[in-house]
């Protein structure tokens, strides 16, 4: 269903941000403010501290239709919380090789240190990523080929290679 | 008064879940004595047609082991659903995916070619590859047919209760039998299991130090193992913290870390996920480069931890992007 | 770490003992050094004032080849002598870093000529090598011959740290300041030391270029400097070539040696005179020996002159 | 687990009410397209749309609902949660309701005011409605817990904004602990000479602040000490204090100055902090004669006893009291307080920096502080303005904005230099005679009094240029320039360039955060601005308050400052901190962590991970135990929590998983 619009229109991405409440949040309110135009594309969760960052939420994200996760903490040494944003490094460091083994481009899922006084940041990083994801095209999480068969049953299933012709290479 | 009827089946997995009903021992007389095992491949002759010829509902559970691959086997469990009560997804991979889900790293052209033309030990010279059917001048022959993405039971049919583990601990099947024939039966969809992480019950909990501080990750064969300490206090990768307890943490006792079979518990959705956020957050570094380091050392972190649950994470499987990018640009 | 000679125009004329000292002392602390391989002019100061985009192509072109030339180093470093190439190449790897518009042009029109700069390559003025890479220990390490009754005035110009402050100070420089008392030197302190010279203004209103050059003389002199060092081969053919033109208009007498600093080196080092281009000086070095050591004079006792009134215009 | 978890009430009732703004929303966002979607929305029963929601018949809106019985879950589709949350859930609460089951969803800085596009900032908003009303359905009902708040209250800083403030604090009866870095109390304003505008002696009206805080029966006053660890939290906090050993009793100390004038140094012979390296001190000096407490201290840097132990410690010897004692070590103090106003103050700017000015080189240029001192009469030349000639200047030059308002080293304004320059250019003109000249980039003299001032003195011998000195030099271009130091500056209402022969530079030094702002940031876990100035919670509302809650700011370590300022800001956060103890107790928002004992394997992952000690192990149940007081809800424990055991009250992770699902799945 959403495919066949999505078909049909330029390919928009839907990107979920993970933002801490006292940067980078905070930094987002000032972009606003400041009525700093950026693109529509990205919709902020708010957490309290990018320590609270569960890995699980950027898989759901993924699962549940995110072509792209952005989290924003406080810089290095600014946590409101001292530390939060260490622990979203660590996670997120290792998330991302996870994710690299699993096929996911690393363009995907991007850690930014956004101070609250950074609007002009929060939208050039909305505005990069969004042309990252762009450039990337749809995250695509539907079934292969080979699943589909699943769906059919077993008497209209059409097999047609023989043998003899898997020579290829 | 007839016996209820109970059926096994095994899909994809290696057979150990139904050397673990053996295990049972002496224990599987009163069983056998209560029950009536109508179907049961490994050990008995049956065919599939007695499973058709039972009404829907007849067969009061049936106990399924291994994940679900093939075209045969998504039969045989909706066949079973159909003539089952109760259907038990029965060890790992059944629950989880287990160790052949970690095909789900790769979907099934790589996966026929690996394993049919290019692993050292294959002399196949003229190529010959799986096939779902071919004639032969006797006929035609047919095959199961393969899928790209290894499934787990829950995916492909209702499952009402799960035994976890590589194969399920004999005490935890016990239970579940007894519960089972006696009729007290926690909430469908339940893991018939304790819902709490294997440092519970882990001889070793006490020397677990309240910081870990993890500097560098080692691997069990690269030390000398200290009997009695706690496993990550040493540096070693063991899961038990992300891991539900009921095995007697049996790996633990004999010097190995836990590699995560039992699956998480109730309240987390991911298990690979969880398992990374704890483990990465007990890094001791604050530099980038430093925690990439220290990181580099888990070299594989799917392997490491989806061991058991690739299938049933919630990306499921591997996606090659580029992939998809190629026939982007052939429109 | 290899370092690439960028020669520039002017090593090959004017400036041609600069090039001829500066190798000879590379050689004597034995720092690998090579000629970027086709490289054409940097625009200088002239193209850069009429196209910007076509001086930072120049420029770009000659990273390029750099890039081509040292395919093994993460960072490339281009040694520029010349102050106006320095700047010039300088320039145009800041706006090339920090333009993305630019540099996209710029890449363009390298890849129609089948080449690339990836903006690896660092420009490097030898003064900063000598000083930070090499070390004033190294340096003074070399000295055969101290350069005793030498009062030097060190002239770091315009261009070397303007607007770029690479390596050193923006207005009070003194990195040549401290290489040359590692060489036994004595540093006369001369406030005045990254004033212009006149630059081209010499050539084009030159009584314009030769007050500014007098005025650096003067004050030079009045402060007890017996031998100025450069760092620009512009400046020193301003600052040395005009000295009769300037007696003729202002009245002034200076015989002022003038001298690239690597040619002081040179000199401290023992390195024969031939191999550092002295014959090519108008006015020699002083000769120490014969000179006769005295107490500078303190800057208030100086005279003030050539100022703006003072001076016959 | 992603079932909805209905309380007694039965399935949750969702009400909707998207905010107009005006015009700020709903000239971008499509308000009817939107209140059709969210009318699709699951639990929705209510949605309205109404101009102002934050008014008062906005509000009314809701708690009329909530009282009908229509919604008993509420969410605002409007602007930021950290603008109106704080509203909403008060309403809520006045309309029957629990604050807790509330939502906001941002439509407006989020959405409104950053897109061009209306189509596009509709669908944005529907999905940040979506996000909303599916995480609202698993909201609990929360209460702020009430923590008792003790009665005493740190200040930290003994200039004249921490004098100030712990004397209204101590004269409202609070128990003032008060801890300086230095042997005395009485910062910067202490060597001030005069203050602008009115020239009233800066020691005059200082000091008898000093000698109160140092009587006052409810000050204890800690000079030559460091705040090094702060624990706890508002109403609550636990600060350690080191106190420096400073080789004196300061028990038995009477000031009577005998140990220094029997020092075995005859003469001063070390910089004298005081007196900005103008004068030497002994390695046992008193700051100065007014210093509170009037007590010695010796160096250990520069006494010979220290440096060698062979010294015949004379002063020792003539101390009658015996207050001298070698073997004086750090003491560490442990107190409990309630609030904290921080007045660490300001450094002034290091004139070296700027190297074409020639501080450090020319003799006779001189900073502003160091010109403070030279005009004190109490200073170390009696108040004679001589040059290192021993001659009086008979021209000085003054430089404003050094350090300040230039992108390579501060670009702030520093507010104070214009008028402490005015100050100077009279102040030594009344001592020497000399012409003054003084360069300035803009005359800011916004203040009581200030203009006025200014005008004073434009009518006495001081040359006002308009311009900003590009270098100063000891080049003579003119035979009267010869000696002197040359000023040049292109003179802005001339349009000329200007050469200004001087005999004396002031530079007017701006000001900078103290070096170890970082440090105190940290340790008291508050915010920096970008300049490194301590960040107030909002610049125009909350001036004085800080990101952490019972820690107040005062005077110049929040920004650069006058004195009148500095003492009003001081005022003001010694109010606000009276104001915490004199309610007695805190509320805590209600966003802990808490634990779910059965699930807990007792892994202790989370204990180390906590900077508050908020999670603990407990030794006889065997699992992680959350104390509710001390958590500050940051959720990082809950997300390393590798049996999903620990959860944080209003982002479980169910909570955030369905808002996960309502920002993507729908639009």
């Amino acid at each position: 269903m959403s495919d066949n619009e999505a078909s049909k229109e330029p390919f928009e991405p839907k990107i979920v941000a993970f933002f801490c409440n006292w940067c980078t949040y905070t930094a987002a309110d000032l972009a606003g403010t400041a009525r700093m135009v950026y693109a529509p594309n990205i919709r902020v969760v708010r957490i309290m501290c990018s320590g609270r960052l569960d890995p699980q939420f950027v898989l759901a994200a993924f699962r549940d239709g995110a072509d792209g996760v952005l989290i924003g903490g406080c810089h290095p040494g600014d946590c409101h919380y001292q530390e939060g944003n260490y622990y979203a490094l660590r996670r997120f460091t290792l998330l991302k090789k996870l994710l690299k083994s699993m096929g996911i481009e690393e363009a995907r899922l991007r850690l930014e240190w956004i101070a609250a006084s950074e609007g002009d940041k929060v939208k050039k990083v909305m505005n990069d990523m969004t042309e990252a994801v762009r450039e990337l095209g749809p995250l695509r999480l539907e079934p292969r080929a080979y699943d589909l068969i699943q769906a059919q049953p077993a008497a209209e299933i059409e097999v047609t290679t023989s043998a003899q012709e898997v020579h290829h290479e | 008064m007839s016996k209820p009827k109970v059926g096994f089946y095994w899909c994809a997995s290696c057979g150990g879940c139904e050397e673990a009903v053996i295990d049972l021992a002496e224990d599987i007389l009163p069983i056998v004595e209560a029950v009536d095992i109508v179907f049961w491949p490994v050990a008995m002759d049956f065919k599939r047609a007695d499973v058709e010829a039972l009404s829907d509902g007849e067969l009061a559970v049936s106990f399924i082991n291994g994940s679900v691959r093939s075209s045969e086997q998504y039969e045989m469990v909706g066949l079973l659903r159909a003539k089952s009560q109760l259907i038990v997804a029965f060890g790992s991979c059944a629950h989880l995916g287990g160790i052949p889900g970690l095909a789900n790293m790769f979907d099934r052209k790589e996966m026929f070619e690996e394993i049919y033309l290019r692993l050292p030990s294959v002399n196949n010279d003229k190529r010959v590859m799986p096939a779902e059917e071919i004639t032969v001048p006797e006929g035609k022959l047919t095959l199961p047919a393969s899928w790209d993405t290894v499934k787990t039971l829950d995916q492909v049919i209702e499952v009402d209760y799960y035994l976890p583990g590589c194969p399920p601990p004999v005490d935890l099947i016990k239970e579940a039998v007894n519960a089972i024939l006696s009729g007290e039966l926690p909430p469908k969809g339940s893991v018939l299991a304790p819902d709490v992480a294997l440092c519970e019950e882990c001889p070793r909990r006490d020397s677990k130090p309240e910081e870990l501080a993890l500097k560098e990750f080692k691997r069990p064969h690269e030390i000398e193992i200290d009997p009695e300490k706690c496993l990550l206090a040493q540096g070693l990768l063991c899961l038990g913290p992300v891991t539900r307890k009921g095995c007697g943490a049996s790996c633990v006792s004999v010097n190995m870390p836990c590699t995560g079979c039992m699956g998480p518990t109730g309240r987390v959705m991911d298990y690979g996920a969880k398992a990374l956020s704890a483990i990465a957050s007990s890094v001791d570094s604050k530099d980038e480069h430093e925690i990439s380091a220290i990181l580099d050392r888990i070299v594989d972190p799917v392997g490491t931890f989806y061991r058991y649950s690739l299938p049933a994470s919630l990306l499921h499987r591997c996606y090659q992007q580029t992939a998809s990018e190629d026939e982007g640009k052939e429109q | 770490m290899k370092y690439l000679y960028y020669p520039g125009c002017s090593a090959r004329s004017t400036g041609k003992p600069y090039e001829e000292s500066m190798l000879s002392v590379a050689e004597v602390l034995e720092i690998p050094i090579e000629e970027l391989e086709d490289w054409n002019c940097c625009g200088a100061t002239t193209y850069m004032a009429i196209n910007e985009l076509k001086a930072f192509a120049l420029c770009a072109r000659n990273f390029a080849l750099a890039e081509r030339q040292v395919e093994a180093e993460e960072e490339i470093n281009l040694v520029a002598p010349c102050a106006a190439c320095y700047l010039g190449l300088n320039k145009a790897q800041h706006y090339l870093g920090e333009f993305p518009e630019i540099r996209a042009k710029i890449c363009e029109g390298l890849h129609a000529a089948g080449l690339e700069s990836t903006g690896r390559v660092r420009v490097r003025h030898p003064l900063d090598v000598l000083v930070n890479d090499i070390g004033l220990e190294k340096i003074a390490s070399a000295v055969t011959k101290p350069l005793e009754g030498f009062r030097v005035a060190c002239y770091y110009g315009c261009q070397i740290i303007r607007p770029y402050a690479e390596f050193d100070d923006q207005h009070r420089p003194t990195t040549m300041d401290r290489l040359m008392e590692s060489l036994g030197a004595e540093v006369i302190d001369w406030p005045i030391k990254t004033r212009c010279c006149g630059g081209s203004l010499t050539g084009t209103v030159q009584e314009c270029g030769l007050r500014l050059s007098a005025m650096l003389l003067n004050e030079a002199k009045n402060r007890g400097c017996n031998v100025i060092a450069t760092a620009c081969p512009l400046c020193q053919f301003n600052l040395e070539c005009y000295q009769s033109q300037m007696k003729r208009q202002f009245g002034y007498e200076f015989k002022m040696p003038v001298a690239f600093f690597t040619q002081l080196i040179g000199v401290a080092f023992g390195i024969p005179k031939r191999k550092l281009g002295l014959q090519r000086l108008f006015l020699p070095l002083p000769d120490v020996s014969k000179v006769a050591v005295c107490p500078l004079p303190s800057p208030s006792e100086t005279k003030a002159s050539v100022g703006g009134s003072n001076v016959p215009s | 687990m992603s079932q909805v978890e209905t309380g007694s009430n039965g399935t949750p009732k969702v009400g909707v009410y998207v905010c107009h703004c005006g015009i700020n929303i709903s000239q971008k966002v499509e308000i009817s397209e939107t209140v059709e979607f969210a009318k699709k929305l699951p639990y929705v029963t209510v949605v309205r749309e109404y101009k102002f929601m934050c008014s008062d018949p906005g509000q009314e809106l809701i708690q009329q609902d909530i009282r009908e019985g229509l919604v008993d879950r509420v969410v605002v589709a409007s602007c930021s949660p950290l603008m109106h949350e704080h509203t909403f859930r008060g309403a809520m609460a006045a309309g029957g309701g629990n604050p807790f089951l509330f939502q906001m969803a941002n439509i407006r800085e989020h959405v409104s005011w950053v897109t061009v596009d209306k189509k596009a900032a509709t669908k944005k908003a529907k999905a940040l409605i979506a996000a909303a009303v599916e995480r609202i359905a698993l909201h609990q009902p929360l209460e702020r817990v009430q923590v008792p708040v003790h009665p005493d209250v740190l200040v930290v800083g003994g200039g004249i904004a921490g004098i100030h403030a712990a004397l209204t604090l101590a004269d409202s009866g609070k128990k003032v602990y008060l801890v300086e870095r230095e042997p005395t109390i009485g910062g910067h304003m202490a060597k001030l000479d005069k203050t602008f505008p009115t020239l009233d002696c800066s020691a005059c009206i200082l000091t008898p602040k000093m000698s109160a805080v140092g009587a006052h029966p409810n000050i204890t006053l800690w000079t030559y000490s460091e705040v090094t660890k702060v624990d706890g939290y508002v109403g609550n906090f636990k600060v350690t204090v080191k106190r420096k050993p400073r080789y004196v009793d300061e028990e038995k100390c009477v000031g009577c100055l005998e140990c220094i004038e029997a020092c075995i140094f005859k003469e001063g012979k070390f910089r004298s902090e005081f007196d900005e390296g103008l004068s030497k001190r002994k390695p046992v000096y008193i700051p100065f004669p007014q210093a509170t407490p009037l007590v010695a201290v010796i160096d250990p840097e520069t006494c010979i006893e220290f440096k060698t132990g062979k010294c015949k410690k004379s002063c020792a010897e003539v101390c009658a009291p015996e207050a001298i004692d070698f073997e004086q070590t750090e003491k560490i103090k442990e107190i409990e307080v309630g609030a904290i106003v921080l007045a660490t103050g300001f450094k002034t700017f290091d004139a070296a920096r700027v190297s074409r000015y020639g501080y450090g080189k020319y003799p006779n240029v001189y900073t502003s502080l160091e010109v403070e001192r030279l005009v004190n009469a109490a200073g170390p030349t009696g108040g004679e303005v001589l040059l290192d000639n021993g001659k009086k200047p008979k021209t000085v030059g003054i430089v404003h904005c050094v350090g300040s308002r230039d992108e390579n080293t501060n670009p702030y304004c520093s507010r104070v230099c214009c008028m402490y320059s005015l100050k100077l250019a009279h102040l030594l003109q009344e001592r020497t005679g000399a012409e003054i000249y003084d360069f300035y980039i803009d005359m800011r003299t916004p203040g009581k009094g200030y203009e006025e001032f200014y005008e004073r003195v434009s009518q006495e011998k001081v040359h006002f240029i308009r311009g900003r000195v590009g270098e100063i030099t000891d080049w003579a271009m003119e035979p009267e320039e010869v000696g002197k130091l040359v000023m040049r500056a292109e003179d802005t209402l001339m349009g000329a360039v200007r050469r200004v022969p001087v005999d004396m530079v002031v530079l007017a030094v701006g000001l900078e955060p103290q070096d170890d702002a970082e440090e105190v940031r940290r340790i008291f876990n508050i915010g920096c601005s970008h300049d490194g100035w301590f960040l107030e919670r909002h610049p125009k509302l909350a001036p004085v308050s800080t990101f952490t809650d019972g820690v107040f700011l005062a005077g110049a370590c929040q920004g650069p400052k006058d004195i009148p300022d500095s003492v009003a800001q001081a005022g003001a956060a010694a109010s606000e901190a009276m104001a915490i103890i004199d309610r007695g107790y805190v509320e805590l928002e209600p966003n802990t962590a808490f634990i779910i004992e059965d699930l807990c394997s007792g892994c202790k992952t989370c204990v180390a991970i906590c900077p508050f000690s908020a999670t603990s192990f407990d030794e006889e149940k065997k699992v992680v135990v959350v104390n509710g007081a001390l958590c500050k809800g940051c959720g990082t424990c809950v997300a390393a929590c590798p049996s999903g055991a620990l959860q944080q009250n209003l982002f479980t992770d169910e909570q955030i998983f369905h808002e996960i699902k309502g920002v993507v799945s729908y639009v």
